[in-house]
């Protein structure tokens, strides 16, 4: 059957912070308000409201949706909340597409919050809780402990250094720097800093690492009717992809993301996608970590399996190379609010196929990008494909 | 441009916070749980207090899985038997941990490793800590062996393995 | 282009106050198991998408999301949480089949409250930290000021509210899986040992443990499948506001609101006339009587004695709650709206057995979210 | 039964204990910090009037959750300290469930210039019949006492 087309419309977005003072409730106030006024929308046109925001434990409040609500314009309003740990804010932007596509509503708020900071003594604090909790907690494992595993694993299968990785930490610190929402831009940062950086758990360096982030982002979408009179520029919605697999992620080959590549799929075939580095122009894969930006271009199935890294090191992922990736400056640059981040990719895209991402601009007319989030226990894919 | 939809969020430091200069309230209030084991978790600590390892046979596709579960993901259907595991196994990936999880730097570094067992089906891991190793030493697919507390001390829990150590 | 959409298989288990011999997994596959007998299907074969409700805070684990997967047979599968009542997972399955995404969803909800040592603590801990929390308050106490200024509205009584508590626990003693059934007389309700007044002990709705799994399908595919479909005829969900100052206290906007979505989309327009029973949110006395007239099922201000009068008993022209609610089955937390629906789809199939009302073919499922939320979410369902 | 093997005696079960371990440090807010620090500072309970929606907030917020546009710090006002009981109740637990030795009394009180009602104790006279309506007013902790908090207010008195 033929589905409903959805686009975004508006775009809206907090500076990413440290600490905010702001409460939560006010940063997705700030993002919301930001994304209605770019399309001069009312809340009065917003028929539903999706919220995505990742653990209770950031911001210390229990159903911490419920307590966001007004701040996300759902006041009298349908709401809901979608989860799936570090990738929900992709996610995000799937859940409201299949609330337009459903014929339900014509227009969807999708707001992203977290606010990291209120965690004590330590925001990694809120991952202590991640693991299992008979087999694995009593370990005293810590969130770094799986990304070592993982970036180990896979450098160990494909004979990757740790220089070939971190030149994505430079790529995309270097590109925050044209973005005004960033907490860690930095135009002059080189590999060597990198490299020279702390090891906090090898091969995990303090610079491979995005930085603990307050911040909110939203975006409008609305259905392909109203999306005309809203802009002459809706940017579509062509694909959505999700997919997760098992917990049991000890037992999972960790060196490729096949949860990725399965996201990608789905999203990629509703998209009519079948030459993935041919039809589509810019990337904004989830980098929390460097190396996560690299396996995930390979789930995308971008470059084949560990020639990510090449393709970094001949530049053709960098903003005026031929497949752009993070122009945005990615979690490693503009921050990670976890939830918020990945709906900041969705944006960007949004900005960079309308041409009005200004400085970052990526150049030669681009039609069609890839948003891509991960989650959870190197578990969870999410896939957005946008095109104009 | 995008850059007009940005909103001008107010940052603060944590001297901020010292200095009193912003308003804060805490909250310490208590998340307890007690987690019913139940039967798959329950029967493998009650094992590991005894010593052993054991998975759960799945009669559809006759992988063996570990840690054990009363069903099979893939097959959907419940698992049929209890298997006891080799000692040893092989390390599929392992970190050299520098910090604590509040970034604390620990004074000697801590080596978790993920464990396939022999006796499990391929890739069926465990996540453990290595010891009795120099962590340079430390190589993927080295061979290892669990290293057990003493029966006495044994409480029916993973760390009653104290860690894992290379094999010879 | 909007597809219709089926319930064609549901399963649970459990519904005690503890299950100390299941792991959360274990009851969770076990209702699994169930549901995709009851729709004659195999999970890894057939189903496109899997949405589970789960709060970290009620399962101790922070982004609890990770280990839904398995139990379900969702592995590698299109599968999400929602951070909501289990109505509101079903209302996303809804959503993606009705948009030609999928064919069949899964929902998944459960409860192992008994393993949450510091409930309280963890309810309190959905206030606001700023003008709440430092109150440092039971969180009950909410409960308490919402039903005192009904009282004070002259909208409900004390009496009337323990009429729904005997209603309810006596129903529930026809319901196998019910935990919390019994026979109490108002009295004892009245006079059990006070919460926040005057909300009595009896009057809250105990925890209970459970995992229920239903499985839809657009009317096309179900037609294909052996069992036996109730169709979804309407959903709707609402939030009022977290704050305590602006919300409707006395009116249940979010009951209201989620109501008339539900009632659109099914084209029900006289609630009262066109729906046969209803499973209302009934975590306080108080709630099921408010919810009732939110809900348009019964006329503003009657339903206290509309109650007493054994309006909404098995045998009334209103039925309410015959599962026992949860008042009589117990509160599931994240599970509780799916145990209301899932009376309505036994009702509606004929397989409610002793309880069985007579001649149903509609009938509306209703949660609230709980202390201290002001969200609901209504399901229409129909033989 | 679902299962081949399953628990045969209550012996056999076992409850794995565990918490997260976590604590939390919330700021105010722009609009909170600015309400806490008239009270702390100025012994005032302030409002925020957002005018075309005819809702003033109290606490006040940066937005109108109703038409989600920014309140102006114009629309601030000082409302109570007197207001009106709007509802009552008489607390028996504590946070952990345990019974209170002296349960405790709160309200909901409307204050004078207010549209929506705030949570507080509620110090309830001996022998005083409850209801509400009855007109309370706000007492405030000693101005060198208050550190920014709500609970700079101590409780509603009945007058």
């Amino acid at each position: 059957m033929t589905m409903r087309r959805v686009a975004v419309v508006g775009a809206g977005m907090t500076k990413f912070v440290r600490r905010a003072q702001e409460t939560g409730r006010e940063l997705a106030w700030e993002a919301t308000s930001k994304a209605l006024e770019s399309c001069e929308m009312s809340i009065d046109q917003i028929e539903a409201v999706v919220m995505g925001t990742g653990p209770d434990a950031f911001d210390g409040v229990h159903m911490k949706s419920e307590w966001l609500a007004d701040g996300a314009g759902a006041w009298g309003k349908p709401y809901m909340r979608g989860y799936v740990g570090g990738g929900t804010g992709v996610f995000s932007a799937a859940q409201g597409w299949y609330h337009v596509a459903s014929g339900l509503f014509d227009t969807c708020l999708v707001v992203c919050e977290e606010k990291m900071s209120p965690a004590q003594p330590h925001p990694q604090g809120a991952f202590l809780t991640i693991f299992d909790n008979f087999i694995e907690r009593p370990l005293g494992p810590n969130l770094l402990w799986i990304f070592a595993l993982e970036m180990n694993a896979y450098m160990q299968r494909y004979g990757l250094r740790k220089e070939d990785i971190a030149q994505v930490a430079v790529k995309n610190k270097r590109n925050a720097a044209d973005h005004p929402a960033s907490l860690l831009g930095d135009r002059n940062i080189t590999l060597k800093d990198i490299l020279d950086s702390e090891v906090l758990a090898w091969p995990v360096q303090r610079l491979d690492v995005s930085p603990v982030t307050d911040g909110a982002v939203a975006v409008v979408l609305a259905a392909d009717n109203v999306a005309r009179r809203v802009t002459p520029q809706p940017v579509w919605i062509e694909g959505v992809g999700w997919n997760l697999d098992s917990a049991y992620w000890t037992n999972r080959d960790l060196s490729y993301p096949t949860y990725v590549e399965e996201a990608a799929r789905m999203a990629y075939r509703m998209a009519g996608i079948t030459e993935p580095r041919q039809q589509i122009h810019i990337a904004e894969p989830y980098d929390p970590f460097d190396y996560k930006e690299l396996h995930h271009l390979e789930g995308l199935m971008l470059f084949p399996k560990g020639k990510a890294p090449e393709a970094t090191a001949l530049g053709i992922t960098q903003r005026n190379g031929d497949l752009p990736v993070c122009p945005s400056g990615g979690l490693l640059g503009v921050g990670n609010p976890i939830a918020a981040a990945g709906l900041m990719k969705v944006a960007e895209l949004f900005w960079q196929l309308r041409g009005e991402a200004g400085a970052r601009q990526v150049p030669g007319n681009p039609r069609r990008g890839v948003a891509q989030a991960w989650g959870d226990l190197m578990q969870v894919g999410t896939v957005v494909v946008m095109g104009k | 441009m995008m850059d007009q939809w940005v909103y001008s969020t107010t940052g603060l430091h944590e001297k901020d916070f010292e200095a009193g200069q912003v308003l804060v309230e805490t909250w310490k209030g208590k998340a307890e749980y007690a987690w019913d084991t139940g039967i798959a978790i329950g029967r493998f600590l009650e094992e590991l207090r005894r010593g052993r390892l054991v998975g759960r046979r799945c009669h559809s596709c006759r992988r063996i899985l570990f840690p054990p579960r009363m069903f099979c993901e893939l097959c959907f259907r419940p698992t049929a038997e209890w298997v006891t595991l080799a000692q040893t196994g092989t390390v599929n990936t392992y970190s050299l941990v520098h910090v604590r999880w509040d970034m604390v730097r620990l004074e000697q570094p801590q080596v978790p490793a993920v464990i396939a067992m022999d006796g499990a089906s391929q890739g069926m891991g465990i996540l453990h800590l290595l010891g009795e190793v120099a962590p340079e030493k430390v190589k993927m697919g080295m061979r290892v062996q669990a290293v057990w507390k003493p029966a006495e001390d044994r409480e029916g829990s993973i760390t009653d393995i104290r860690y894992f150590k290379p094999i010879g | 282009m909007n597809r219709t959409v089926e319930i064609v298989g549901v399963g649970w288990s459990g519904f005690r106050s503890v299950t100390p011999d299941q792991s959360y997994k274990e009851l969770i596959f076990e209702a699994a198991l169930r549901a995709y007998a009851d729709a004659g299907i195999d999970p890894r074969r057939d189903v496109q998408g899997f949405v589970t409700a789960a709060e970290d805070y009620h399962e101790g684990t922070s982004i609890y999301d990770e280990y839904t997967p398995d139990q379900l047979g969702a592995a590698q599968r299109p599968m999400h949480t929602i951070g909501g009542d289990g109505l509101h997972a079903l209302a996303a399955a809804y959503m993606q089949i009705a948009s030609g995404l999928m064919d069949v969803v899964v929902v998944e909800a459960h409860s192992k409250a008994s393993n949450i040592v510091s409930l309280p603590h963890i309810v309190a801990f959905a206030e606001d930290p700023t003008f709440e929390r430092p109150l440092a308050l039971h969180p009950v106490a909410l409960a308490g000021l919402e039903m005192q200024e009904l009282i004070s509205l002259g909208r409900i009584t004390e009496e009337q509210c323990a009429g729904v508590v005997v209603k309810n626990k006596r129903n529930a003693l026809r319901n196998p899986s019910a935990a919390h059934g019994t026979v109490v007389g108002p009295e004892e309700v009245l006079s059990s040992p006070p919460l926040a007044s005057p909300l009595t002990s009896l009057m809250a709705a105990p925890h209970a443990d459970g995992a229920l799994v239903f499985v839809l399908a657009d009317t096309e595919r179900a037609r294909t499948l052996k069992g036996e479909p109730v169709r979804v005829r309407g959903v709707g969900w609402a939030t009022d506001t977290p704050a305590l100052d602006s919300r409707d206290w006395t009116g249940a906007r979010y009951a209201r609101k989620a109501a008339q979505m539900a009632y659109r989309i099914a084209g029900v327009q006289t609630p009262g006339q066109e729906i046969d029973f209803a499973e209302v949110d009934d975590s306080f006395a108080h709630k099921e009587l408010l919810h009732l007239e939110a809900l348009g099922l019964v006329p503003s201000g009657r339903a206290g004695e509309w109650t007493l009068e054994g309006q909404t008993a098995s045998s009334g022209p209103i039925p309410v709650n015959v599962s026992g609610g949860a008042l009589g089955e117990g509160s599931l937390l994240d599970a509780t709206g799916l145990s209301r629906a899932l009376e309505v789809v036994l009702q509606l199939r004929g397989q409610a057995g002793a309880r069985q009302l007579p001649g149903v073919t509609t009938g509306l499922a209703f949660a609230w979210r709980g202390l201290p939320t002001a969200v609901g979410v209504a399901a229409v369902l129909s033989a | 039964m679902t299962f081949a093997d399953t628990l045969e005696h209550p012996t056999e079960a076992r409850a794995w204990k565990g918490s997260i371990p976590v604590w939390h440090r919330y700021t105010a807010g722009i609009a909170g910090e600015r309400f806490l620090r008239a009270l702390q500072e100025q012994g005032k309970i302030l409002g925020a009037r957002c005018e075309p929606c005819g809702v003033t907030y109290v606490p006040p917020r940066m937005y109108c959750e109703r038409c989600l546009k920014p309140v102006p710090e114009s629309s601030w006002m000082e409302v109570g300290p007197r207001g009106e009981l709007v509802s009552f109740t008489r607390v028996y637990l504590d946070l952990d469930g345990n019974r209170l030795e002296t349960p405790c009394w709160v309200g909901l009180v409307r204050l004078e210039g207010a549209s929506g009602v705030l949570l507080h104790y509620l110090q309830a006279p001996e022998g005083v019949l409850l209801r509400s309506g009855m007109k309370v007013e706000a007492v405030l902790k000693p101005a060198g006492d208050r550190r920014g908090s709500i609970l700079d207010i101590l409780h509603w008195k009945v007058l």
